[in-house]
């Protein structure tokens, strides 16, 4: 039985998870860096305990501290949240050897999923559609078209070393293969020394849909529906809704049920995440990888199952049967959660520091907030942006926009600019009403609506 | 009333003499906010590790799960000027290098730079803390065993030649 | 169609119809009292009009001017809120006599159900169980006998011109009777100059439980389960819970049904709430009063059904048809609501007036908040002392009272004393917990405890 | 830095100086707080009818669902001794008993104690305004058929014999 949990965290999630064990009879203690003195979780916690000057690498990362604090505080357990050292296979065995437990998936879960190949491998294995492509490298053009012509076009080739663009091209049709993949070859040759490519179906402005599961230590594996996360900017969700409003039942339910598989192929024993891109055109979807940790828009399937995802994950990492079945997890209405961040949309998002000298959250019926910061508090400069999360709740998905539009308007922050302001100009767009935006959204049509800068 | 040409002193007699805890004084574009600051911190201060940098312990400072303000013990005044040798790390703070052994330093005991003051003892490994100046040890701040936070005052020591 | 919302009230309540027209789209006036010019409700409205002075019989009960500021803002509607002028059913009329429609039930509707002796006998009438006793004045102790055979023991009898307990007399059994008559009608002529008294069966200790009732104005009628209320404090509700912890399913069928058919009776055309006194050694319930307005205790029920109360008030306000029916309503797990007052428990719950220093709102899975004030908001002296009400759900009980203690931990409020400590009593009291309170909970559990003030 | 015996001028000179939007002075026990007033008051100003004691009218400090914060306009600093008629009820401000008659008074009119000055119309029934002053009208703050609100400046008059 945990009676005492560690949270090697910050912010809001620290407070969530507070929260969870608080109303679990679980004592709390926070650890924090000396620039987190005056954070809410170390306020809500039982117990706190300094780790360590701001920068990450010496405090939230530094494991060593935050163990040590653990076995002085007589914590039997460690929440890692997410971020730092939530995805660590390393930090999951140092706890396991001093015999705390890690409220995560088992060290093999983390390391196996964690590594984009062997999870690619492991989820054909099981069954679980991955973007069809080359299984290694690509010999020459020839092989090259063949493998396009199986797959059909578009296509994209890409370097094995690398990243960021480069060395990438996307191949709409047969006449353009040869040239195209004479180019790659040579770019990445070029740029990386390395001229090894990869061929891959490419899904042009696809949907982000992600499956929630939850796996116990004694071979149950249960889905939670989907979340859409296509709402996006330069690859950070901004937005998250449950359900998508583009699914139907029917893959709605293949979808879950082949995450259920994939989770259990690996023996998944806590919450997870089974990320899908979703192409509108064909219907098709892809895995694309697994968060095996607790995720950020958590709380939006919590609102439409009525499932408290932190309580249940605290509760299988202490070895506790899943008491809940699949047919048992029913779904009511539709959620949203804005993501608050002190950003300054105007100059590009950056990030803002500064003093809350007025701070007011939304409230009434069907309004949650997730927040790690109060009224007065300081935003120190070292950290994540993200001061809270904004999450409602509607009888429909109409409702739920209205609502989120009402939640906006009320939440009044002061002394730093946040992603407020864009977030009111996210949900009035008729694309986003219509439920078919892709995660090319944020660029494409912020920028048509004036910059996306504009607000 | 305008705030241009009027002293703090002034306000600050007025605080006391009217026991207020906060004055503004306001002048069309400015304003000057007096605040007295009372026991009760802007958020209600719970004992926390580390916050009691007079040497409370985790065990002193452990606090009940939904237990009310405690006030900070105030550090005394003549400590102003020596030198803190805070912890480096979270562990259980150890006087002596081993529970039959004397410990490496007493109150009053005259250090040299390098010379050992305690082992803070994380995860079975024995961190040896040494002093970074020479002086006379003032106060040792945890009790033995005590467990120590990041930053934690271990050690007052005045510098002396 | 209602296009501009005029809330004819102040506080928590006008936030929470500001939020209701809102996610309706439609426009909102908020009128104030010179004392409430820096009031949240007044800032998150669309307009604001201030009405007169402070006294409420100066501005909130002033209906010329409220009535002027409709007209004035153009204004189709106008939501009483409770209290105020809410039951008052000239002023109903007066709002159709100027074509503004009145969010509430029609005033034939409010003037039956607010006469005391027209209701019950409207409700006798319908078939709904009254508290047995006397149809009028008692003319002998023999007449007095008869009934009291009839009806069992124990019996109340009361001065019909008394109140506050004076000229009340409780008698156990039949060789008290003819006494307590005797000094009944000694002490009503002394007193009251009017010898005339009644007998009704006594009901120690029972539980207060209120079925919400919804109607429209074309005849449909449902009921949204019941409210527990009975935690009281000299007659004020302090914490109500939703479903009630002692009532079976036939019993809470039976007496949604009874209400049903109660509204019906009237043409009950609004949101109210049908007041039973329960008797638990008995399992017999009676009907008490009609309140044809929305509650403060509303949250709960719209918690566990998922249904926005004060939307559908307003829809059917505006003349929609109901679109819920009886078969359609379900209910999902726990509710809980502490009413956060400005009032210190210690010194006999005597109203507070300050600033808000801090103001720090629990936040979130299952936490709702609906409250009046913010951050360094100034309590003013002339109103209700209720700043917030803190709403959980969890889907049990036991995890709803969890979560209640978790969330009034956080709920930090500086400045001025609140019932916070208070409630966090009550909830952790065994007898709480076990659901069996009845209303005289706080008098005599509290004063057990080492006294109603100690907290 | 103390507090004590440092002049309000002073600081006053720093935010100046250095643009700063607060300024705190603090020695142990006390804290003096220097802020420039921005435009933006502590909660996010929507103009409200009434607030605007100029003479805003409903019409115009309507405000947009959600609408962003806008200024209040100042009132002019010589009217500071002027006396205030203020609207008794909420209503519709008629300058003329009929729409063909000419104004009750203009600006620059003397007026004298019970003259009629306006009418304010609630619910079809016409409120006489008397001049509770004798001098001389000096401003007309709402627009004829304007919306005004309980409290609102109707005429500032400047009193004379």
């Amino acid at each position: 039985m945990i009676r005492k949990l560690l949270i090697a965290n910050r912010g809001e999630i620290a407070v969530r998870i507070i929260r969870a064990a608080r109303e679990l009879g679980i004592q709390t203690v926070a650890v924090f860096s000396e620039a987190d003195r005056e954070a809410l979780f170390v306020r809500y916690a039982d117990q706190a305990v300094c780790i360590g000057p701001p920068p990450p690498s010496e405090s939230y990362l530094f494991y060593q501290n935050i163990l040590a604090a653990a076995k002085s505080t007589g914590a039997d357990a460690i929440h890692p949240g997410y971020g730092f050292l939530s995805e660590n296979a390393f930090f999951a065995e140092a706890c396991r050897a001093v015999h705390i437990i890690f409220v995560g998936p088992s060290p093999q879960a983390i390391r196996k999923m964690g590594d984009k190949a062997t999870a690619k491998r492991l989820m054909k294995e099981a069954g679980v559609p991955t973007v069809p492509g080359s299984e290694g490298v690509l010999e020459s053009a020839a092989a090259a078209r063949r493998l396009a012509d199986e797959i059909g076009y578009p296509v994209v080739i890409k370097a094995t070393a690398g990243g960021g663009g480069r060395g990438m091209r996307i191949v709409h049709g047969k006449k353009e293969l040869e040239g195209a993949f004479n180019a790659a070859v040579g770019e990445a040759r070029q740029a990386f020394g390395d001229a090894g490519v990869y061929l891959e179906k490419f899904i042009e402005n696809p949907k982000h849909i992600e499956i929630q599961v939850l796996g116990d230590k004694h071979g149950q594996a249960v889905h939670l529906f989907e979340r859409d996360c296509s709402i996006q900017r330069r690859y950070q969700k901004l937005l998250e809704e449950a359900p998508s409003p583009v699914l139907d039942d029917d893959t709605r339910a293949a979808m879950g049920r082949i995450a259920v598989a994939a989770a259990r192929s690996v023996s998944y024993d806590s919450v997870g995440t089974i990320e899908f891109i979703y192409d509108m055109r064909t219907q098709r979807y892809y895995f694309i990888e697994m968060n095996t940790r607790i995720q950020v828009e958590h709380p939006v399937t919590e609102m439409i199952t009525g499932v408290d995802l932190v309580k249940r994950q605290i509760q299988v990492a202490d070895g506790e049967r899943l008491s809940l079945t699949q047919e048992g997890i029913a779904r009511t209405g539709h959620a949203i959660e804005c993501r608050i961040n002190a950003e300054d949309a105007r100059q590009d998002f950056l990030p803002q520091t500064g003093t809350l000298s007025q701070y007011i959250v939304p409230g009434g019926p069907g309004v949650r907030v997730d927040a790690g910061v109060y009224p007065g508090y300081a935003i120190p400069p070292f950290y994540d942006s993200m001061i809270a999360k904004l999450i409602v709740w509607g009888e429909t998905r109409k409702d739920a926009i209205a609502r989120m539009r009402r939640a906006l308007g009320e939440f009044i922050v002061e002394g730093v600019a946040t992603t407020i302001p864009f977030h009111q100009r996210i949900i009035q767009h008729p694309e986003f009403h219509q439920g078919t935006y892709t995660t090319d959204f944020i660029r494409r049509v912020m920028a048509a609506d004036g910059g996306e800068n504009a607000c | 009333m305008t705030g241009k040409g009027m002293d703090i002193e002034k306000l600050l007699e007025w605080l006391k003499k009217y026991d207020l805890t906060e004055l503004t004084v306001r002048d069309g574009k400015f304003l000057v906010t007096l605040k007295k600051e009372s026991h009760a911190a802007p958020f209600p201060r719970q004992p926390l590790l580390g916050i009691d940098e007079s040497g409370g312990s985790l065990a002193s400072s452990a606090r009940a799960s939904e237990g009310g303000a405690v006030g900070l013990p105030a550090v005394p005044a003549e400590t102003a000027g020596w030198h803190e040798v805070k912890a480096p790390l979270v562990g259980t703070f150890y006087r002596a290098p081993s529970p039959d052994a004397e410990p490496f330093v007493e109150e009053g005991d005259r250090v040299d730079i390098n010379d050992k003051l305690c082992i803070v003892e994380a995860m079975k490994i024995m961190n040896e803390i040494e002093s970074p100046v020479r002086g006379i040890v003032r106060e040792i701040c945890p009790g033995n065993k005590d467990t120590v936070e990041f930053g934690q005052v271990l050690f007052r020591i005045e510098e002396r030649e």
